[in-house]
């Protein structure tokens, strides 16, 4: 692996992030280096395989991070990429054209996460909401309890208690504190 | 006058006793097909339960007029079957309204119902509908090819287009059967068969995974109930056709009950073990072997039986 | 919703689509007058049950055994029919996304009745381990009437089997009207149903 | 640098047929279908019985799991997540259980270890006679359907037995196991295995020496070797093309690396051939399972000692561990943030690409009969594609 953070570094600008374990380790790029970096690891390096494709809110510094996880099917290790979007108008080239299943995983984020890759196919059509009114569901400051709650008739006689509370109280007592 | 009275009445009491069989027979085929699927399959009661139950459904939607009239004609095809073939051989209860040549009208009449069928099933709109009549149709013309020619080496061989003059010329023995005096007609005709009951691997009609049950998609209800009853009825009538053709008749009931339970077997038994062919792979079936085999029936007839 | 010659407006439809569909609102059935014939017909739909092949949710893998050779439910009359036109039983196999809510609405419209609901698992009375997704409904019956409940995630293929001989039960007892009770309170199930369903491109009512 | 070109490209979608020109007939076939696996749907614009074009809609099932798992507490999760899977909760169960530990280096007894190799090969095998009896049954096969779900039913015994439920047992926990194995319970998974080899070899004879189901599954969606990384395929698909790739034999997870097994790999990449593929796998699970009763350590602890699990705060961390499932490559990717409650969690289902764009590409063309063939001969399960 460090060795290929360093060939990449020569060539991109690249920050090693974290290396987990001996075959998964995690490298940062700026979006617009994004295309020829995954372009190059998979035509190059070797790294063929596109695992997925997600993103993380990170609503405390205010932004998204984009994981592209490649694979690579001959030293069987695996590199994610992460690409840091701004979380005002999240936008981010399509890759659609690198792999196939590339414009699903694209889909699919700009219906959770409302982030915008312009040009890739089918990218406006329902993917699992139909129908849907709300901010995008997966983003941090939508709470699910609260548009329940106004949405959907809880049957009366539901209580619903704090399952930790229940847990120090009646599943464990004394093992609390 | 009383003359025919008396011969509807019969034909009504056949009628009856050939539906009831029927549907006693469809369920012990479900009950046989249940054991070797190790499980214990529905009651006997089964089948009459469904009918009446289907009959008491309620219907709220319309089709136009000929989407009623479908399972009419479908019914239609089955009586008229029916009406033509003499059931027991030699007793004047059960032999219909048999004349010399009767056995052109009634492969006329195994056609009709199905066409019948088309058209209301089409008027459905349905589209897996459309699909099933396009399919059924396409195989029941391929499976009639060797069917129709199992007919005729019958026919040439006793020189009688009467249903009831070929079973007497059958009479005196098994060994004066069509199957044994001429087996390949027998061969193209049982082949024929597998297609006409419609199971596996023959049931691209009502392919459940492909095209969920086919024409009668949209049929319920009380249509659904009469075409049941039609189905009984048309598989005792092809079964009483085939026993009378090929099978030697039948003398009494007893007898009746016995070949049209083993002739019926048959299917069956291959289609608990088959997957279903694709529509094309089934015209292509019977339009080969069971074609040629039919083709050398007649041949075989001209030149052997004959000489 | 309602026009004045009390049918439908339809107005999810587009309107090219409008005469393709109909618009006149389903009656309640009246039983047959006569007690005898009723509880007749009564006893032959109990014992004729008919399943509608729609797996709307992971309750659904419970049917394979329930159907298959360990607990044969073929034996008491319960069979699986393709199409809704031909099946009286509607089994919600458990927890019903709202996509998926959409699909049962026109299922359970399409069925001929009278039609009965078997409702699989805890998350169709409350909402079970869902209550706080944002995609899956809480209480089933305030979209569609149901008559018997199975709770459990999932139920075993025997409380499958207890659960049925509870429908039937019901239905030789002539208390299963799940589809009166469903047209005669049509505008609240309606209003239910549009309250969640955001989507609605389909007919008011699904003949 | 412009990302998008204007001239077509493979991956583009294909163009959509014009309905008007009255050529095409549109047929949805599913969600209520009986030969749709699960609940999903196929939007198909056919013309005559060729498949023109071929739209997946899928999120019938979406429960927004990762939204639920990210208010739970980590030990709250555990029901949660084998509801993602329905037809195999365990590689859930091991994969969250795996992440877990991961980060939080939490080491693992080797009972535990082994007690987890039988649970997921035991579920390996019910999830792969579920899938023959599906197979067998698309094309028509009923009897089939019937023999393999029943023997499935008797491995959800075995499961009863072993963890206390028959779908979904929450009994691979971080750390460990929940509970040792019964007294006896080795005679009984022995029996069990006999009546599945039995049914195996009655299967091959019934099913893949039948002339019909050849003429029906050979040389029915073929995958092409290029399409293995371009669409990122995975499992007993990819190893039907002749990639010999198995998760289980690359990055041996477990002890693995101690069971004797080979890769299984196939050339036509077919549906008959994965299906061969698939068949020839559960064998394999079942030598497996008589191997993992032989070898596993009689005593042992089967569970690490965990913090107290009420206020558990999982370290910052990042990892994505990988299982090869029924399917293919089965992987979750966990976001933690020193907090007792995940940062972010993705769930890498195979059936992802396989029913969505791999069954989109491969349904052009076929005919309408086949495609309840295709959709099966993929092996999809649509509760992990939507979560």
């Amino acid at each position: 692996m460090k060795s290929l953070i360093n060939r990449l570094t020569e060539q991109f600008k690249v920050s090693l992030e974290k290396q987990t374990k001996s075959d998964l380790c995690f490298i940062r790029v700026n979006k617009d280096d994004a295309e020829q970096l995954i372009r190059h690891c998979r035509d190059h390096e070797s790294y063929t395989h596109l695992s997925f494709l997600t993103a993380i809110d990170r609503i405390e510094d205010n932004k998204f991070t984009l994981t592209y996880l490649l694979h690579n099917y001959q030293s069987h290790q695996s590199l994610g990429v992460h690409v840091e979007l701004d979380r005002e108008n999240p936008v981010m080239h399509s890759l659609h054209r690198l792999w196939g299943q590339m414009a699903t995983y694209q889909r699919e984020l700009k219906e959770i996460y409302g982030i915008e890759f312009p040009g890739s196919p089918r990218l406006n059509d329902e993917f699992f909401l139909e129908g849907w009114d709300q901010i995008p569901p997966m983003r941090k400051e939508f709470s699910t309890v609260e548009f329940c709650e106004e949405r959907f008739p809880i049957r009366e006689g539901r209580q619903s208690t704090d399952a930790k509370q229940t847990m120090k109280v009646e599943i464990y007592p004394g093992r609390g504190e | 006058m009383e003359y025919w009275i008396t011969k509807i009445a019969y034909y009504l009491l056949t009628v009856s006793i050939v539906m009831v069989y029927g549907l006693l027979l469809s369920a012990v085929i479900a009950k046989t097909m249940a054991r070797v699927q190790g499980r214990v399959g529905i009651p006997l009661y089964q089948p009459f339960i469904d009918i009446m139950k289907n009959f008491g459904n309620r219907t709220a939607i319309s089709h136009g007029i000929m989407f009623y009239l479908g399972p009419v004609f479908r019914l239609a095809g089955g009586l008229g079957t029916l009406a033509f073939i003499p059931v027991i051989y030699g007793s004047e209860m059960f032999s219909n309204f048999h004349f010399a040549g009767d056995i052109l009208l009634v492969m006329y009449f195994i056609f009709f119902g199905q066409l019948g069928m088309a058209l209301g099933a089409g008027e459905g709109g349905h589209p897996y509908s459309a699909i099933g009549i396009a399919r059924g149709l396409a195989q029941m013309t391929s499976y009639e090819v060797p069917f129709a020619l199992a007919v005729i080496a019958v026919v040439v061989q006793y020189d009688t287009a009467s249903i009831s003059q070929i079973v007497a010329a059958q009479q005196g023995g098994f060994m004066n059967w069509t199957v044994f005096t001429n087996p390949f007609a027998v061969a193209a005709a049982m082949l024929a068969f597998l297609g006409m009951t419609g199971y596996a691997p023959f049931d691209v009609v009502m392919a459940p995974n492909e095209i969920p049950i086919g024409p009668a998609t949209e049929f319920h209800s009380s249509y659904l109930s009469l075409m049941q009853i039609n189905r009984a009825i048309f598989a005792g009538a092809k079964l009483v056709l085939f026993m009378n053709l090929f099978f030697g008749g039948a003398g009494n009931l007893i007898e009746l009950v016995a070949k049209t339970w083993a002739i019926y077997m048959i299917p069956v038994i291959v289609g608990v073990a088959f997957p279903r062919f694709r529509v094309e792979q089934s015209v292509r079936f019977f339009l080969k072997i069971p074609t040629l085999i039919g083709v050398l029936a007649i041949f075989y007839v001209q030149y052997i039986v004959l000489k | 919703m309602k026009n004045e010659d009390n049918t439908f407006a339809n107005n999810g439809l587009l309107p090219e689509e409008m005469d393709l569909f109909c618009n006149a609102r389903p009656v309640p059935y009246e039983p047959y007058s006569i007690e005898v014939v009723e509880k007749f017909f009564n006893w032959m739909r109990a014992n004729s049950l008919w399943i509608m092949a729609f797996g709307t949710g992971c309750g659904a893998i419970e049917l394979n055994p329930l159907m298959t050779s360990r607990f044969d439910a073929n034996r008491y009359g319960i069979q699986v029919r393709p199409t809704p036109r031909q099946s009286s039983v509607f089994v919600i196999g458990g927890y019903s996304s709202v996509k998926t809510l959409k699909r049962i609405i026109r299922s359970y419209e399409q069925m001929q009745g009278p039609k009965f609901v078997l409702a699989l698992g805890i998350c169709t009375i409350n909402g079970g381990m869902y209550w706080d997704s944002y995609n899956t409904i809480k209480r089933l019956d305030h979209y569609i009437p149901v008559d018997v409940y199975i709770t459990g995630c999932m139920p075993r293929p025997e409380a499958l089997l207890s659960g049925f001989f509870e429908l039937k039960r019901k239905i030789k007892a002539g208390e299963c009207d799940g589809a009166n009770r469903y047209v005669k309170n049509l505008d609240w199930y309606k209003d239910n149903q549009k309250r969640v369903i955001k989507k609605w491109d389909m007919p008011d009512y699904n003949w | 640098m412009p990302s998008i070109s204007q001239q077509p490209h493979k991956f583009d979608p294909p163009l959509e047929p014009d309905l008007t020109s009255g050529k095409y007939v549109k047929i949805w076939h599913g969600p209520q279908h009986p030969g749709i696996t699960g609940n999903m749907s196929l939007e198909l614009t056919i013309c005559g019985d060729e498949v023109a074009h071929c739209k997946t809609h899928v999120g019938y099932l979406h429960r927004g799991f990762e939204k639920l798992m990210e208010r739970r507490t980590f030990i709250q999760n555990f029901p949660v997540v084998c509801r993602i899977a329905v037809p195999e909760p365990a590689f859930n169960e091991y994969l969250y259980a795996a992440a877990i530990e991961e980060i939080a280096e939490i080491e693992v007894p080797e009972l535990a270890q082994w007690l987890r190799v039988l649970n997921l090969e035991l579920m390996r095998l019910a999830s792969y006679l579920m899938w023959l009896g599906g197979s067998s049954g698309s094309f028509g096969m009923t009897t089939v359907y019937q023999w393999t779900v029943t023997h499935r039913d008797y491995i959800l015994d075995l499961f009863e037995e072993m963890t206390g439920a028959r779908i979904y047992h929450m009994y691979i926990t971080p750390g460990g196991v929940r509970a040792k194995l019964p007294e006896g319970f080795k005679g009984r998974v022995l029996k069990v295995m006999q009546g599945v080899e039995k049914l195996l070899y009655e299967v091959e004879k019934v099913v893949f020496n039948n002339h019909v189901f050849k003429l029906r599954s050979q040389g029915l969606g073929i995958i092409s070797k290029d399409m293995i990384d371009e669409y990122g395929i995975v499992g007993p698909n990819q190893r039907a093309c002749g990639f010999e790739r198995d998760l289980r034999k690359d990055q041996p997870y477990l002890v693995y690396d101690q069971l004797d097994f080979e890769v299984v790999t196939e050339t036509e990449s077919d549906a008959y051939t994965r299906a061969w593929v698939r068949y020839q796998e559960m064998h394999q699970s079942v030598s497996m399972i008589r191997q993992v009763l032989d070898k596993m350590p009689e005593g042992g602890s089967f569970h690490a000692d965990l913090p107290n699990v009420l206020h558990w705060n999982v370290p910052a961390g990042e990892t994505y561990v990988k299982a090869e499932c029924t399917r293919g490559e089965y992987g979750y990717y966990m976001v933690t943030d020193g907090s007792e409650y995940l940062q972010r969690i993705h769930i890498r289902g195979p059936s992802y690409t396989h029913a969505v764009s791999v069954m989109e590409k491969l349904a052009v063309g076929i005919n309408i009969a086949d495609v309840a063939g295709l959709m099966v001969s993929l092996h999809t399960y649509p509760p992990e594609i939507e979560r």
